[in-house]
């Protein structure tokens, strides 16, 4: 028989408002088991810890129920608690009578009754309980950053800082990612290249660091501290080590008719290619789908062209299996397509673009050379509208229900860097609202309309009507003054909403890292945990984990890094100790176990068992328990229940549907 | 039958195998008994004819331990089993010589009796090249029955003469599908909710829980039940109330969900006659359904269905959506 | 002597079950087992064999005997109400009347089982002679006589409750178109007092003839001439130690089937069940064939099939007869050998040592 | 038919995975989004954790209703466990289903770690649902009532 201790905590007023603690107390008193049960204010304090640590002394407990909040806050403090009093921390179990009770009940009666059976129900569960031991995992000192934006590569350089070998994948030719389309940057409007190129090449540079780029994750299985991922390099058809980058394929190229995506579509580029001239690696590759010599086998000027001899037809995927201990997923963003937006005649219209389009036309390496043009007949605008929050804080399932936080400031910049330059060009702005928070914003975006002359229109545009001189009619509302406007424009831009790069889904799935209903990856805890995902060993960094602008995603990336350098800097790991465990009596070695076990943590053994009237060799199941996460699929595919979870055992969850059940 | 006792001799004179698992004649006409023959001379007791309904894949599992090998004579139906039993690491291969014997359909004395034919001293013509119809010896004069109106639940909705794994066939079978395997269960879905738990109410209460579905069912071959261990406080000796005959009765079927051949056995061997093969029925209707075909025991490598899963299974709310 | 035409029979029941409990051979699902008596229901007296034997009336499948009921710290034990309320068992057969026997000798002597006790104060037993015995029976071979279902000691003086009070109350002939109802013990003419308006006076010509009838009947019967020559008390070392169990097992599965259904087997486990504020403490047939039968801390006492298979016919034809004055604890009811899932049972367990002893049967 | 009964207080148990659905339950409590206490919610590693036996046990105990709780398919931290519990989990309601037993006392949902809301929107849906099916009488034991 346990020895079981109960501790109600009060939460401060959080529980002691809805839950009689007091009540709670004497109630758990009857509970077979119990021997000692206390309340106090604050539980995971110094002193209420040291309450738990003097009675599981004095009153020599062999088990602990914590009625607190939820596990997933503070087990790991109560389990600590225990071990420094000389009690295994497995031998500790909480009753969530906070978020799962107090904060949701107002009855007191009810929520009272309810955190009796909920603590009825752990301490049922502790008294199967049975003291565990974790086990040690040895962790690769080597992290995986997968996406070379400005998050991936801040976060490579600071790991790579510390010591520690640091792989970069990029999906397309390049890193630099979104960072490298922006012309200029908010508030302080310095140019976006001007400061990312110089990280690039020195992530380039930096010998810790290795970058696949136009590579992809393909596969990844282990666990925190010894992932194993294969990373497929896709042909380049270039050789990395022969190309000079002298760009004389791409000048000769006769495919040109490819639209470029660097550039937003806005203008073609060569088959064989590099995305921008700043690219690192500064070594084209070619695009087989739109290359003469892959679609019809005649060509080869490029080939014919280099003089390094570095054009290879032949080369092919080449998978690159290596070791990880950490993950860090820098996937980033792109703007959501705006094909469910027809009123703004984006798709009608070439002179209705979006912001990025905009920055792009902006950039004196875009397609216009950085003359602010009209895309249809390539003459100045007159007057220019900007549409905010396209599919930001959208109420119905066209667009999403967030904001996407950066559109704001990068209007504000938009519309004074085009007052600045083209003083004679109007700027109207249409807004929901104006959200200015950070360092120096509501600064900027006052100079904007006070120094710029912006003109800002509270209220929403209702139709984008393109007319047959070519000039688009804006109709909309300004909600101030409550009346209609109109306004012939030449040129509208968009703020699209921003939404996690597609392909994270397919990433997530793979890290088993948990995203959200946006395909924003979800944190360990939202506000303590916000660069760490619920999978240990998993890391966010950047705008996959939601909105933010360039100074956010760098600090994040940095804090991203810290953490990722905590772990490589420890030698070994404790595993989780409840793992799934085989009763050789019981086992049929009939496989079903190991058919669904996700890490391959089972195998068989031919083992003598021998049992009163049974001395044979059976084959019988055994779990490695370094391997095994403890999901526990495998004790229900077990038809005899030889299989069972420690920690999570058959009995304990059938103790805990009694308690509630009773 | 001369045939098999002759064959069997035969491999056993040879040293092919160490003993013949068959059946042994009974003392009444109809209780013919699974047993091992280690000698030419006990093969004198071995019969072989309509009703030799015993699965015997199930005694492989004991006869795979023994030293050499074991003459088995399976059944087509059997044969499923045999190769589930292989599949799940029970029964070894390689420890057995396989006659598939031929099959016409087995007899249920049970349906016999319920002709109003009673006080029975021999059947004639249950042999498997016998006549279409029984002649029935009883106390009170000659009856007659048509074969196939003596047969079991499973033989109507027979899955075929092949046998899955054999070393050697001996006898012709003969197809006596003439029902619709999922015609019974389908009728049941159609009844009212309030109707489905009666009929099942008034069946299952009258379970016993002697284990016999449990002990004969091939699939159901864990070396110590849930049901008779204490792994999920589950021990259970009787149906001390209406729902412990529901459990068990549930998660039996549910633990040989996907490794049930629907060989019958259950509803052959129950005492109380409880129609225990629609629970196995179901669940292979409802995986064929939500799964795509599966038949256990095929021999194929195949995963078994609920050790398997596609990303766009159905939801499990699809009960509830369906009505 | 009474009879009552066979049409009154709904009469008969709706007057006994007045105030009473009535159990009687009910069709239910296809099967006809042992059941209370209500205006629906399906009698079957034409049922030879019910599925399961009346046993249950006496010694239920499952009975709870006491509920402890938690308060705080408190304890509060209530012992399970002892059977208060009358009742008839209607049709057993001259078999389940002997099984009854057998189950007195072990609950009525001492240390008296209580519940037990108390039903066979408040029952009073039917019995129906066996109009049409079948191949699989052999209550002949324990001195049973189907065709007047008195049993054993129906002569023993009424009144005395304990070990005395064996055999039927009543006898009944099923006949043509009526009932021969014939009161044996003072329980059971008290009975016929209650129902007395049905009946009528009859002689007993008609009985006579039909006890002939169904002895004629038995005589033909397959196992007729089973003997249990060789069997009995004193054959322990010699029936314990025989190589024969060896092959005699093995087709076995271990189910409890042939325990579930017979009349005689008696062996139950002790078990509780938690409920909301306590235990239920209650008791459940067990079998021998199971592999946790009487299963201790220590581990089990029959670790093998072999062994368990052995201890079920020993106990039957062996250790009950040396410790009952010779009486077998098996009634040749023939359920088991119309049961078994693999064909097994006693008479071919009784065969197979008489060919080895070469005694007359086969 | 909804509330049939405004005194009758279900038992309803939750079984909530520890990655999504109980940080789905916690985000609902420290959103202070309410359902009803009648929910009572046991924590599993993961939903394919949940064994038949748990749930026809709970009904056993005198459980009105049973919900199960896990990760979106194609989220769950152990990869594919949900996959495994959406079949076993169909196929066991399905077969209560086939027996007569109200098929509205059962159900799976999926209930992200970010889904606060749609947590509380789905229990208070739940105990509405069982409040209007009313006390579960074909799967209990009756001797827990008692």
């Amino acid at each position: 028989m346990q020895r079981i201790g109960v501790f109600v905590c009060h939460c401060g007023s959080n529980i002691a408002a809805t839950v009689d603690v007091k009540k709670v107390v004497e109630l758990v008193r009857m509970e077979p088991g119990v021997v000692w049960a206390e309340d106090y204010p604050y539980m995971c304090s110094e002193a209420g810890q040291s309450r738990i640590a003097e009675a599981i002394r004095t009153q020599k407990l062999t088990g602990v129920v914590v009625c607190s909040c939820s596990p997933r806050m503070h087990e790991a403090t109560f389990r600590k608690c225990a071990e420094r009093s000389g009690l295994n921390p497995y031998m500790v179990e909480i009753a969530n009578i906070r978020e799962h009770c107090s904060w949701i009940h107002k009855n007191t009666e009810e929520a009272t009754e309810k955190a009796v059976i909920l603590a009825r129900a752990a301490i049922a569960k502790v008294n199967l309980n049975t003291p565990l031991q974790a086990g040690e995992s040895r962790v690769t000192k080597r992290a995986l950053v997968i996406g070379g934006g400005i998050a991936g590569i801040q976060t490579a350089l600071d790991i790579a800082d510390a010591g520690y070998e640091v792989d970069i994948v990029e999906k397309t030719p390049s890193i630099g990612g979104r960072m490298s389309q922006l012309d200029k940057t908010f508030p302080t409007l310095d140019c976006s290249a001007c400061i990312l190129t110089p990280k690039m090449v020195e992530a380039s540079a930096n010998e810790k660091i290795t970058l696949y780029t136009y590579s992809e994750v393909e596969k990844v299985s282990g666990f925190v501290g010894d992932f194993t991922v294969d990373i497929r390099k896709k042909a380049r058809s270039v050789d990395m080590s022969k190309c000079t980058g002298c760009g004389v394929c791409q000048e000769k190229c006769p495919s040109r008719k490819t639209p470029n995506e660097f550039n937003r579509g806005l203008n073609t580029r060569s088959a064989i290619y590099t995305p921008f001239a700043q690219a690192i690696p500064n070594v084209p590759v070619i695009d087989r789908e739109h290359c003469i010599k892959f679609q019809t086998g005649k060509c080869g000027v490029c080939a014919k062209v280099c003089q390094a001899g570095a054009i290879d037809y032949e080369q092919k995927d080449e998978i690159i299996t290596r070791k990880y201990g950490a993950i860090v997923v820098a996937t980033g963003f792109d703007m959501i397509k705006l094909d469910k937006y027809g009123e703004y005649a984006y798709e009608q219209s070439p002179d209705v673009i979006t912001s990025l389009e905009l920055e792009r036309i902006m950039n004196a390496a875009g397609p216009t050379k950085g003359h602010l043009e009209r895309m249809s007949d390539h003459r100045p605008p007159k007057n220019i509208v900007f549409i905010q929050c396209v599919g930001s804080r959208c109420a119905d399932e066209r667009g999403k229900s967030y904001c996407s936080k950066i559109c704001c400031m990068y209007t504000a910049k938009h519309a004074m860097l085009i007052r600045d330059k083209y003083p004679d060009v109007n700027v109207t702005v249409f807004y929901i609202d104006v959200r200015t928070p950070g360092k120096n914003f509501d600064e900027f975006y006052r100079r904007a309309v006070e120094e710029y002359h912006v003109n800002y229109i509270k209220g929403q545009v209702g139709k984008v009507t393109p007319q047959p001189d070519g000039t688009l009619l804006v109709h909309g509302v300004d909600l101030l003054d409550n009346h209609q406007v109109k306004i012939e424009a030449d040129m509208v831009v968009l703020a699209a909403a921003i939404e996690p790069n597609p392909d994270v889904r397919k990433i997530a799935t793979m890290l088993t890292a948990s995203i959200d209903t946006n395909n924003f990856l979800t944190e360990a805890h939202p506000k303590l945990r916000p660069v760490e995902s619920p999978t240990a060993g998993i890391f966010l960094s950047g705008v996959c984990q939601g909105p933010k602008d360039i100074p956010e995603t760098v600090s994040q990336a940095g804090a991203a890094a810290v953490k990722v350098i905590g772990l490589l800097a420890k030698d070994k790991l404790l595993t989780n100790p409840c793992t799934a465990k085989a009763d050789v009596l019981a086992c049929n070695g009939c496989s079903a176990c190991a058919n669904v076990c996700p890490y391959g943590a089972i195998s068989y053994e031919d083992q003598e068992v021998r049992a009163p009237g049974v001395r044979e060799i059976r084959r019988v199941a055994v779990v490695n328990s370094a391997l095994c996460q403890g999901c526990g699929a495998c004790t229900v595919a077990c038809p005899s229940g030889a299989m069972d979870l420690q920690g999570f055992s058959n009995r304990q969850m059938i103790a805990e549907v009694d308690a509630i059940c009773r | 039958m001369q045939e098999l006792r002759k064959r069997a001799g035969e491999l056993l004179a040879d040293g092919t195998v160490a003993r013949v698992l068959a059946w042994r004649a009974g003392d009444l006409p109809y209780n013919p008994e699974p047993a091992f023959f280690e000698t030419e001379a006990e093969l004198e007791h071995l019969v072989y004819d309509g009703f030799c309904g015993a699965n015997l894949s199930k005694l492989m599992i004991e006869a795979s331990k023994l030293e050499g090998k074991t003459l088995v004579c399976l059944k087509p139906c059997d044969t499923y089993s045999f190769n589930q039993l292989v599949k799940e690491h029970r029964v070894d291969r390689e420890k057995a010589y396989i006659i598939g014997v031929g099959c016409r359909g087995k007899l249920d004395i049970e349906k016999i009796r319920r002709q109003g034919i009673r006080g029975i001293e021999a059947v004639e013509g249950a042999e498997l090249d016998g006549p279409e119809e029984l002649t029935i010896r009883t106390f009170s004069g000659e009856k007659k029955c048509a074969y196939r109106d003596a047969m079991l639940e499973r033989c109507h909705v027979c899955k075929g003469k092949e046998h899955m794994a054999y070393d050697e066939l001996l006898g012709e079978s003969r197809d006596t599908k003439d029902a619709e395997r999922f015609a019974e269960v389908e009728a049941i879905e159609r009844m009212p909710a309030k109707e489905r738990f009666a009929y099942f109410q008034k069946e299952l209460s009258k379970c016993i829980r002697c284990n016999a579905c449990r002990n004969a069912c091939p699939a159901c071959s864990c070396r110590k039940c849930v049901f008779d261990s204490t792994k999920f406080d589950s021990e259970q000796k009787a149906n001390v109330d209406s729902f412990e005959e529901k459990m068990f009765h549930i998660i039996r079927a549910f633990h040989v969900a996907g490794r049930c051949t629907d060989c019958g056995e259950c509803s052959r061997v129950c005492p109380q006659g409880i129609p225990l093969h629609l629970f196995n029925r179901k669940f292979i209707k409802d995986i064929n359904t939500f799964y795509g075909e599966y038949q256990a025991g095929t021999g194929s490598d195949e995963k078994a269905p609920l050790t398997n899963y596609t990303l766009e299974d159905a939801e499990p709310s699809v009960v509830r959506e369906r009505g | 002597m009474y009879k009552i035409e066979k049409q009154n029979l709904t009469a008969l029941f709706r007057k006994i079950a007045e105030g009473r409990d009535l159990y009687l051979p009910v069709e239910s699902a296809g099967q006809v087992n042992f059941a209370a008596w209500d205006e629906e229901a399906k009698v079957s007296l034409d049922t030879t064999k019910t599925v399961k034997s009346p046993k249950d009336a006496f010694f239920p499948q499952s009975e709870t005997l006491y509920t402890c009921k938690k308060e705080g710290k408190k304890l509060e034990v209530t012992q399970e109400a002892l059977r208060e309320k009358g009742f008839v068992v209607f049709g057993m057969k001259a078999c389940d009347v002997r099984g009854v026997e057998v189950l007195d000798r072990v609950f009525l002597s001492e240390p008296v089982d209580s519940y037990y006790q108390a039903r066979r104060e408040h029952g009073v037993l039917v019995a129906l002679a066996c109009k049409e015995p079948e191949e699989s029976c052999f209550c002949t071979a324990f001195g049973i006589d189907a065709a007047n279902p008195v049993g054993a000691d129906a002569e023993k003086p009424a009144g005395d409750h304990t070990m005395n009070q064996t055999g039927a109350d009543v006898a009944v002939w099923d006949i043509a178109d009526w009932l021969y109802w014939k009161p044996l013990t003072e329980k059971g003419e008290a009975l016929t007092e209650s129902v007395r308006g049905l009946l009528t006076e009859a002689g007993e010509e008609e009985v006579l003839a039909e006890q002939s009838r169904i002895r004629a009947v038995l005589k033909r019967l397959p196992y007729a001439d089973l003997s249990l020559e060789g069997w009995g008390g004193d054959a322990t070392k010699e029936k314990f130690d025989s190589p024969l169990w060896e092959t005699l097992y093995r087709p076995c599965l271990g189910c409890g089937t042939c325990t579930f259904v017979c009349p005689t087997c008696q062996c139950y486990d002790i078990k509780d069940y938690r409920t909301k504020d306590g235990i239920q403490r209650y008791r459940c047939w067990d079998s021998c064939m199971y592999s946790d039968f009487t299963l201790m801390s220590a581990g089990n006492n029959r670790t093998t099939q072999l062994q368990r298979f052995r201890q079920r016919f020993m106990h039957k034809l062996v250790y009950y007869p040396a410790n009952n004055d010779g009486l077998f604890s098996c009634t040749g009811c023939g359920r088991c050998v119309e049961k078994c899932p693999s064909s097994l049972n006693i008479v071919k367990v009784i065969k197979a040592f008489a060919k080895e002893g070469g005694a007359r049967n086969e | 038919m909804s509330i049939a009964n405004e005194s009758f207080r279900p038992k309803i148990v939750a079984f909530c995975c520890n990655w999504c659905s109980y940080a789905g339950a916690d985000l609902a409590g420290s959103s202070r989004l309410s359902y009803p206490a009648d929910v009572k919610i046991i924590r599993v590693p993961c939903s394919c954790r949940v064994n038949p036996m748990f749930i026809l046990r709970a009904f056993e105990r005198g459980a009105d209703g049973v919900i199960l709780c896990g990760c979106h398919p194609g989220d769950c931290h152990y990869t594919t466990g949900n996959y495994y519990t959406r079949r076993r989990m169909t196929l066991l309601f399905s077969m209560l289903d086939f027996l007569g037993v109200e098929n509205g006392r059962t159900r799976v949902e999926w209930v992200s770690a970010a889904e606060g809301v749609k947590f509380s929107a789905t229990m208070n849906e739940f105990v509405e649902t069982i409040r209007a099916l009313g006390p579960n009488v074909r799967l209990g034991d009756l001797r827990c009532r008692s």
